[in-house]
């Protein structure tokens, strides 16, 4: 095994607390080591036509380059062995500056250090195998569940961009709940119109199948072949192959009837924000109607364990108050709130002018409603007065807020994507992948991961969709050469490495009684190679006779 | 809980019934004259032993790598072996579609290297004899899961001496419905269970080293017991058990030049391999050519090590082992 | 292979961290000059759950005078679940430790990739510990 | 897809998620940043919200893809200054600010960074940090390469440093100076000068002449300067720098400043120097001619201490030529150095010159300084112009002549000696005879008592330049004299290079080749006044330093390097002077402090007292060079640079290219609080801004992280939220959206990181709307800060602290709370650059600067084909910056199909 070991010196960072020069002159005596030099910038054009030579002039099969740590400069290297026409895994990088010359002073002792962290790597590189990055072929078609605004907008964009959607609904008819709104903040639309926009253009795409009341049924395989089954409407049976998955299946309204106490259900003058909407025309009020609006319904409610705040109600109570407002000129309407959340753009403004209409406000938590002959009485604790109330209403609006769908409890469990502790599902990076999850190929959009108004649902549906057809659109993906590789005939098939995989990637043969690694789905971590007491399975990368010889490495008396 | 109090002879009856069946087999105990062996009956019993005071193996070491579905292999071992038996088929190194295994009260063993020892016919003499003999193995010395209640059903003998048996799985039907007496519930007695407490192993690193210094490294522990299933083990290659170049190879980079090389790493490594699964039955010790009390150190350890998890090994065939789960918000200070 | 030199009784810590959060977190510890003794020494595995049991005896068995293994906090680890099960492992493992009155030779530590400070404390702290042992 | 590319304005996470997905999908992007580095505010956050993991560690894995992707060309210190649309496509023109880096070769290594003189405000840190002229602004930063800040056009040419013979970096110093760091700055000059103490006080400072602030008013005292810095670092504390010793041996002859330079800098490369000097005590003309006043001899010895620590051997009372052959040293040494200066006097060779009383210049000053008892009578007469004529008048002087003449045969101008030496002459009444010159010297029993002398008048001027003086016939007359000393020059001694192949020049110097300083016999070099006859100090130090260069270099067989001519240096234009005099105006020079005429002339003490601090400083504000902001161009990055990756001489570009669609995330900057003048911000200094406070608590951050204020650690804390946000008063009615969720992160990492501290945090409407948002904002509570509802009236100076007057509307009573900091939580305000961009887009943009858009939150602006994401088009979140990123794309693509 020819190896080649090039230390660099990193302008001073690793040369002024690590003697290099004994470091190559150390290691040029070490057998099987053919070349062992050092340079002032290993990573500059320079630094690398020295590596470039010495491989080509000794014909090296192993190379070790000891410098900063391998999360730098990870693909330049490989590139440049690849130039210098060897495989750019045989390659191992020994880092001496973030975990030696920055971290101690003394120069005799770094050095020893040194030496032992280039030996780990000297010991261990000879088991390096030379990997190819597998390549696995992408089928261009995406399911999307859920024919709401966000599975509409997602499915919209997709079929513009040439892939095959097919479209599975629950219900009889698409638009989810934003269809039986009116008219929607900022769009001065009603949401018929918006979902008729979006269902329009759908209908007309050739390369979209829409099934309505169909449920997903089963989801086996992995990204780019996806084998999935459906039922349509209760008894046909559907299977098709697709390359990706959309998640958006939307939300459900907050069921009023969890909270007793606000009496909904038990007299006509209590409705929620969607039932007025829909039917303020078919309500018969006073010529003086005296509204009550009640904020935060079915949100930020620990007793509830729905302790998040639904985003949207705020700005949805605003909009039913104007309404009423415009309805009955001298109505005299009262928002019950604890922080009126009118962040969205134009939503302070919007919420100014609510005030300047003539609605009043008031800071407090309302403990009770209670039905009356004459008019709905309303008791609670006003907390800028600090005292507790009692007020007269004929009207009382439950600003409800937005639960998650229950059906996610079934597809996460088919989807292999776990929920989050509200039940709904969880991103991949709250912050930086709000649209991945952790299963590769799987995406959610809209209200699914989390309340979102009309506007972000339908934008988040389009991002959402952009992602996966990033990753559809070049047709094939790499997969990580760094899987689990199991060795037939040291398997003793006790299942154990099966019961522990979290990527579900380990699959047991009954016939052969042993168990085989489904490498696309395989993440890497090599849980099963640690749990197998015979490390019949093995992590291809960091198998036990790298490992085992990077500790001897690091413990070398020589 | 359910149980059929009998006489050995609705037993005996009940298992002629069961041979009938062509695929039917029945291994259990068997004494002639005076050594006890273990023996698989096939067309008829004449007659079994219940409680074989000798120890030779785990006999659940000779189920293992049963994978024909279309048998029914009858077993009645004694409570080690069957807990054997029960961790063999978590790790489905045993088809238990086509085993039926049960086990019986048992009362201590003595090891099959001493011979002329002569045991009392009738159990309760058999039990008072074992109990204050000095034979007795160390593992059955500190064996706290001396009765019948594991695997698919159990043979039990409640404190006047009549024989129950009683179905633990569905499994044990095969044998409970051959057998014509009523179904009663069982006496109190046998619900309460065992007290688990026992000395608590502790030991050195030096202590160890004194114990094993004699060790030659011959694997016998590892080939006899039962639960280390492992067909191709990591110490028959290189890397863990390094021999010819391998061993000058790595005697001339570590500090360690100790030959066989690397024993205490291989007793770490096993004694933490069958920490969980190891039932406790002294297998190792009788194997071992050169007297090491392994047991103590087995044992010991798994007991330790499982007694962390609270799990028993061999107890129930749901109760995964513990190393192939966890709970979310388990052991907030195993950290340092 | 005869140069070589010869250690006086310097104390060796082997450390095995995660690549995701304990090796960013030695990392960052690097490029803050932050110093430990240089008697640490880690080796990167993707998830602290690749650490198999065996690797921490053939250490310690081979002259290291402590093992470490760094994993992300329960709940973070890029691969979801990995670090439960290291967290059982390496409980049990140091309870055999335990048994044979090794205790302090092998420790668990959870380090997110931006705790580079606690990452030096946790080593130095064991390192002191194993040096006073030592002497 | 299709051969498609985009241009994405601005490198924030909303820039680098949108690039990222547009490769992603096969389109070309160019990414274009107005900073050193991407990263936009993200990178600035120590922590993000509400998962508190720590925001470098998210975002850079993204820069670094943004980095390592062939398919984006990322183009920092750039921004679009002109744009066109034509049908369906943008023809964009970028102006890429010069990075004075080669970006190629630039590793990264930050060697530069300790070399540079200039500290300035570290924009990264908000001003709260320092960083240097030459720096990259974080550690993580994407590309990882070094950047100059040329802030301002140079007002200088820093002839200085070309004038000077070592080009001592003098900008650099004088700034250091002027920063407070004298320490600093002699390490600097130490750099290139082994005998700083020396040239402080008797270097002819050629600087001086060429100083481009003399073409304005008075040149810099920049000698004077130097002296500063050497008074204020004792020499004792230079460490030693490690040497890796050789077993080469090289002789030096003469140790004078030559000799000295050379033997210090090859002792330092590791060779073993031995130096032979013929006198009892190393230093030459330094130790033996120049006078105590103007040199004290203490301060030559202690610099010369610190050259014998660095391992030189000198051996004293070994005269070349007469205790050591020339050949026998060529034998042992394997090089050697001729050093030995031009002492030997020049005569007049006219009648009487062998009369007693009739003394050698430089033997005269020679038996002073040995010691030796010298004899001067009353009237004393010193024969010459140059510095060696003044040094022996001001001698006499002080040895007690009461009237002391020069005799110089031409005019003052001509006068070789330094202006300064010949004012301080004058003042302690010095007579000087000019245009006169000696005939004979007539004696009386053998001692000289008067001199002929007669007058000259000046001719054409000879080949060096100046006028030749002729006799004027009959204007002898007689001058009563009772000493004296002939100081017309000198030649070298060059007796002991005969029988070996050296030669001289006619004029008597040793003849060497001047490019490379060394003789015809290889392996012997020279240089000094032995070699260019009597000149200055400096220019003797330059010609060792040089020699030790090749005797280093021909002593590892490397061909030897060639020193061509000085570089020309550069007057100012007469319109620059113009613009000098009205930016910085009229500054004089700060009078030098000297000793009084009549308390000096009488005695040794050293004329000139250096600077103190506050002169010093005023002195060295006016050099022009360290007057401007950012770099100075003092060289010393490119010194330190292995790569030679530093060019000054980059310019800015144009880089004009098409692009089908645009992306604008330029992103936001945060209100400005200091119109909200009731909250003191500026006023108070513990007042801050919320991004001031990302800064001190990020580790990344001048304090590492520890919440440190005016040196001491805050306990008690009050945020202010919706400053600048839902206020009508100054206009800005919308909601910034974030700062409930930052403040309430600010306040979890107060609580964390200072034990028992008590936050209060002052707030209208608690908007935690996102996910995880409310759960976060309870933990915050449980942890115990205190959220009052209601916006605070004004905060003012209490008695140790600040009073924070709020009106509590919950509980309606007007609450004072005194508090250590009061951190405001600033709204957003768009990127200043927007409106420009507008401009140049005619993109609409709200009344705020906003980015109009369809409705509230798509990305299709008012022109077609360009679209915005991030807070350009209104305050959000990063969930929210991301996924609009997203749809960005998702519409840009569509638009582009």
């Amino acid at each position: 095994m020819k190896t080649g070991i090039f230390i660099c010196h990193c302008g001073h960072n690793i040369k002024h607390t690590v003697d290099v020069k004994e470091l190559s002159e150390y290691f040029k005596e070490i057998p099987n080591v053919y070349v062992a030099t050092d340079y002032a910038f290993v990573c500059s054009e320079p630094g690398q036509e020295i590596i470039k030579e010495s491989i080509e002039k000794f014909e090296l099969d192993r190379v070790i380059i000891a410098s900063c740590t391998p999360s730098l400069h990870g693909e330049l290297f490989k590139d440049l062995l690849k130039k210098s026409g060897l495989n750019p895994f045989l390659l191992r990088r020994v880092s001496i500056r973030e975990h030696c010359s920055w971290t101690g002073d003394d120069l005799k002792k770094n050095t020893e250090k040194a030496k032992k962290l280039i030996l780990a790597g000297l010991f261990s590189v000879v088991h390096n195998l030379p990997f190819e990055e597998k390549v696995v072929e992408v089928d261009k078609s995406a399911l999307v569940i859920g024919g709401g605004i966000s599975g509409l907008s997602a499915a919209c964009f997709l079929s513009k961009m040439g892939i095959r959607v097919y479209l599975i609904e629950k219900e009889k008819e698409l638009g989810g709940h934003v269809k039986r709104l009116n008219n929607v903040w900022p769009y001065e639309k009603t949401g018929k119109e918006i979902v008729e926009s979006l269902v329009s253009e759908l209908v007309k795409a050739d390369n979209v199948q829409i099934y309505t009341g169909a449920r997903l049924e089963l989801l086996e395989g992995y990204f780019g072949n996806y084998n999935v089954k459906i039922t349509a409407d209760g008894e046909r049976e559907m299977n098709f192959k697709v390359g990706g998955v959309i998640v958006a299946t939307g939300f459900e309204p907050f069921d009023p009837y969890l909270k007793p106490e606000l009496g909904y259900g038990r007299d006509r003058r209590i409705v929620t924000t969607l039932e007025i909407e829909e039917k303020l025309n078919e309500v018969v009020l006073p010529e003086k109607p005296r509204v009550a609006i009640l904020h935060c319904v079915g949100s930020r409610d620990e007793t509830l364990g729905k302790s998040y705040c639904s985003r949207i109600c705020c700005i949805n109570a605003l909009k039913v108050a104007r309404m009423i407002k415009e309805g009955y000129e001298n109505a005299y309407i009262e928002c019950f709130y604890m922080d009126v959340r009118a962040h969205p753009k134009g939503g302070e403004e919007f919420y100014e002018e609510t005030q300047v209409k003539g609605v009043f406000f008031t800071r407090g938590n309302v403990a009770e409603v209670v039905p009356l002959s004459r008019c709905v009485l309303i008791r609670g604790e006003d907390t800028l007065l600090g005292e507790v109330f009692e007020k007269e209403f004929d009207l009382v609006v439950l600003s409800i807020g937005m639960s998650s769908q229950s059906e996610n409890k079934r597809l996460s469990q088919l989807l292999k994507v776990s929920l989050d502790k509200d039940g709904f599902f969880m991103e991949a990076h709250i912050k930086l992948r709000p649209f991945d999850t952790a299963v590769k190929g799987i995406f959610i959009a809209g209200c699914c991961s989390g309340p979102k108004d009309v506007e972000e649902s339908i934008n988040h549906g389009k991002a959402s969709a952009l992602k996966l057809f990033g990753m559809l659109n070049k047709g094939y993906a790499y997969v990580e050469p760094f899987v689990a590789d199991v060795t037939e005939k040291r398997c003793s098939g006790c299942r154990m490495c099966e019961s522990v995989c979290v990527a579900n990637a380990i699959k047991y043969d009954a016939r052969k009684r042993v168990v085989k690694v489904e490498e696309a789905q395989c993440m890497g971590c090599g849980l099963c190679n640690a749990t197998c007491p015979s490390s019949a399975v093995t992590l291809l990368g960091y198998s036990d006779m790298i490992l085992m010889d990077e500790i001897s490495g690091l413990l070398a008396r020589l | 809980m359910k149980g059929k109090r009998i006489t050995k002879k609705d037993l005996l009856d009940a298992l002629k019934k069961f041979l009938k069946d062509e695929l039917a087999l029945l291994i259990a105990f068997e004494r002639d004259n005076k050594a006890f062996k273990i023996r698989a009956y096939k067309k008829d019993v004449p007659d079994i032993c219940l409680f074989n005071p000798v120890y030779e193996a785990n006999t659940a070491i000779y189920l293992r790598r049963i994978f024909s579905e279309d048998f029914k292999i009858l077993c009645i071992f004694r409570p080690c072996e069957a807990r054997a038996y029960v961790e063999l088929t978590k790790l489905t190194q045993v088809e238990s579609r086509s085993v039926i295994c049960g086990s019986v009260d048992c009362f201590g063993t003595v090891s099959s290297k001493l011979d002329n020892i002569v045991f009392p016919e009738n159990p309760q003499d058999l039990k008072s004899f074992l109990e204050n003999s000095k034979n007795l193995r160390y593992a059955c010395m500190t064996c706290r899961l001396k009765n019948g209640v594991f695997g698919d059903f159990g043979l039990r003998i409640d404190s006047d001496w009549n024989l129950w048996v009683i179905p633990y799985t569905g499994k044990a039907n095969v044998l409970y419905e051959l057998i014509s007496s009523a179904e009663s519930d069982l006496p109190r007695e046998f619900l309460e269970n065992q007290e688990r407490n026992g000395q608590v192993f502790q030991s050195s690193l030096d202590e160890f080293k004194r114990d094993f210094d004699k060790c030659i490294m011959c694997l016998n522990c590892r080939d006899i017991c039962p639960v280390c299933y492992c067909v191709d083990c990591v110490f028959n290659n290189d890397e863990y058990l390094p021999k010819g170049d391998a061993l000058i190879n790595s005697i001339l980079r570590s500090n360690d030049a100790q030959i066989p090389k690397n024993k205490e790493m291989y007793h770490f490594i096993r004694m933490y391999h069958v920490s969980q699964t190891c039932v406790g039955c002294g297998g190792c010790e009788e194997a071992c050519p050169q007297g090491i009390p392994l047991t103590k150190y087995y044992k010991g350890i798994s007991e330790r090590l499982s007694g962390l998890f609270d799990y028993v090994s061999g107890r129930d065939f749901e109760e995964k082992i513990p190393y192939t789960t966890f709970r979310e918000d388990e052991l907030p200070n195993a950290d340092d | 292979m005869e140069k070589g030199f010869e250690i006086k009784d310097d104390v060796n810590i082997v450390g095995f961290t995660c690549s995701y959060c304990a090796f960013k977190a030695s990392e960052m510890a690097g490029s803050l000059r932050l110093k430990y003794p240089e008697g640490v020494k880690v080796i990167q595995v993707p998830c602290s759950s690749r650490v198999d049991p065996a690797f921490v005896i053939k250490a310690i068995f081979e002259g290291a005078d402590g093992v470490f293994v760094a994993g992300c906090h329960p709940g973070d680890c890029h691969f979801i679940k990995g670090n439960y099960f290291t967290r059982r492992r390496i409980y049990a493992l140091k309870e055999m430790f335990e048994a044979f009155s090794m205790k302090g030779r092998l420790k668990l530590f959870w380090i997110s990739a931006a705790e580079a400070r606690k990452f030096v404390e946790k080593v130095t702290e064991m390192y002191n510990h194993l040096k006073e042992g030592k002497k | 897809m299709m051969e498609k590319n985009v241009l994405v304005i601005g490198g924030g996470i909303a820039g680098i998620s949108a690039a990222l997905e547009l490769v992603e999908c096969g389109i070309k992007v160019t990414l274009v940043e107005i900073n050193p580095s991407i990263g936009g505010r993200m990178i600035q956050l120590d922590k993000t919200f509400p998962t508190l993991d720590c925001s470098t560690c998210t975002l850079s894995p993204k820069m670094v893809e943004v980095a390592l992707n062939k398919n984006i060309e990322l183009l920092t210190l750039a921004k679009p200054i002109f744009v066109e649309k034509k049908e369906n496509r943008f023809t964009v023109k970028i102006l890429k600010k010069a990075r004075y880096v080669d970006e190629k070769k630039c590793t990264g290594c930050g060697n530069c960074f300790s070399g540079c003189p200039v500290y300035m405000k570290s924009e990264f840190n908000m001003g709260l940090g320092e960083r240097k002229a030459v720096y990259i602004p974080f550690p993580q930063a994407i590309p990882n390469k070094a950047t100059i800040d040329k802030r301002e056009s140079r007002p200088c040419k820093a002839n200085c440093i070309q004038a000077c013979p070592i080009n001592t970096n003098v900008p650099g110093y004088l700034r250091l100076i002027r920063d407070r760091k004298p320490k600093e700055a002699y390490i600097l000059i130490r750099s290139t000068n082994p005998l700083p103490s020396t040239c402080a006080r008797v270097c002819y400072a050629p600087c001086e002449d060429v100083c481009n602030r003399g073409d304005m008013d008075y040149p810099i005292a920049i000698r004077h300067l130097k002296r500063f810095a050497v008074d204020n670092f004792t020499i004792e504390d230079l460490p030693i720098p490690v040497i890796q010793k050789n077993e080469k041996k090289v002789a030096i002859i003469g140790a004078g400043p030559a000799g000295l330079a050379c033997a210090h800098d090859l002792a330092v490369k590791g060779y073993n120097v031995t130096v032979f000097e013929a006198e009892t005590e190393p230093g030459g003309m330094l130790r033996y001619a120049i006078p105590e006043y103007r040199l004290p001899k203490s301060e030559l010895r202690r610099e010369i201490q610190y050259i014998r620590k660095l391992g030189v051997e000198f051996k004293c009372n070994t005269k070349i030529g007469q205790d050591i052959g020339l050949p026998e040293i060529i034998r042992q040494f394997n090089a050697v150095f001729i050093a030995v200066g031009a002492q030997k006097p020049l005569k007049l060779n006219i009648e009487g010159e062998k009369l007693d009383g009739v003394l050698g210049g430089i033997d005269f000053l020679k038996m002073v300084h040995r010691g030796e008892k010298v004899e001067v009578g009353k009237r004393c007469v010193v024969i010459g112009g140059g510095n060696t004529a003044v040094d022996c008048a001001r001698v006499a002087l002080r040895l007690g002549a009461q009237d002391v003449k020069i005799v110089y045969r031409r005019s003052r101008e001509e006068m070789p000696a330094s202006e300064e030496e010949i004012d301080d002459l004058i003042e302690e009444g010095v007579k000087i005879e000019f245009l006169t010159s000696p005939k004979r010297f007539i004696g009386r029993n053998g001692k000289v008592s008067e001199i002929e002398c007669v007058r000259m008048e000046l001719g054409e001027p000879e080949k060096d330049g100046r006028r030749k003086p002729i006799e004027i016939v009959g204007s002898n007359f007689m001058m009563p004299v009772d000493t004296v000393i002939v100081a017309v020059g000198q030649i070298p001694d060059t007796s002991f290079i005969e029988g070996s192949e050296l030669s001289t020049e006619d004029n008597g110097t040793l003849k060497v080749d001047n490019k490379t300083k060394m003789t015809s016999l290889p392996g012997v070099f020279a240089g000094g006044d032995v070699v260019t006859g009597p000149k200055f100090v400096v220019d003797a130090i330059a010609h060792g330093k040089k020699a030790a260069i090749n005797i280093d270099r021909y002593l590892r067989g490397e061909e030897l390097q060639t020193f061509e001519e000085e570089k020309i240096t550069q007057k100012l234009t007469k319109d620059e002077i113009l613009f000098l005099k009205e930016k910085f105006g009229r500054e004089t020079k700060v009078r030098v402090p000297k000793l009084e005429a009549q308390d000096r002339k009488k005695n040794f003490f050293e004329v000139m007292k250096g600077y103190n601090e506050g002169e010093a400083i005023l002195e060295a504000q006016r050099c022009l060079a360290s007057k401007i902001e950012g770099c100075i161009e003092c060289g010393e990055c490119d010194k330190r640079c292995e790569v030679k990756a530093i060019n000054h001489e980059m310019k800015d570009e144009i880089i004009e290219k098409d692009f089908d669609a645009l992306i604008v995330a330029t992103g936001f900057d945060i209100f400005d609080p200091s119109d909200k003048k009731e909250y003191g911000y500026g006023k108070y200094n513990n007042v801050i801004t919320s991004i001031e406070f990302e800064r001190l608590s990020s580790v990344t951050g001048p304090t590492g992280g520890d919440i440190v204020i005016n040196g001491k650690i805050p306990k008690r804390f009050f945020f202010i939220q919706c400053v600048g946000s839902r206020d009508n008063q100054i206009g800005a009615r919308f909601c910034s959206r974030v700062c409930c969720m930052y403040t309430a992160k600010h306040a979890t990492i107060v609580k964390d990181r200072i034990k028992d501290s008590k936050v209060y945090v002052s707030y209208i409407d608690m908007r935690a709307y996102g996910k995880g948002y409310e759960e976060f904002y309870k933990s915050v509570q449980e942890e115990g800060v205190i959220y009052i509802r209601g916006i605070p009236g004004e905060v003012i100076e209490g008695r140790d602290g600040l009073i924070v007057r709020v009106e509590d509307i919950l509980s309606g009573e007007l609450r004072e709370i005194e508090v250590d900091v009061v951190v405001l939580a600033c709204g957003i305000r768009p990127k200043k650059e927007i409106f420009e961009l507008s401009r140049i887009t005619n993109l609409e943009l709200d009344e705020y600067g906003f980015v109009k858009t369809e409705s509230h939150s798509s990305s299709i602006t008012s022109v077609q084909g360009i679209f915005v994401c991030g807070m350009a088009e209104g305050p959000k979140d990063i969930p929210d910056t991301v996924a609009q990123a997203g749809e960005a794309v998702a519409s840009c693509l569509e638009y582009l199909l």
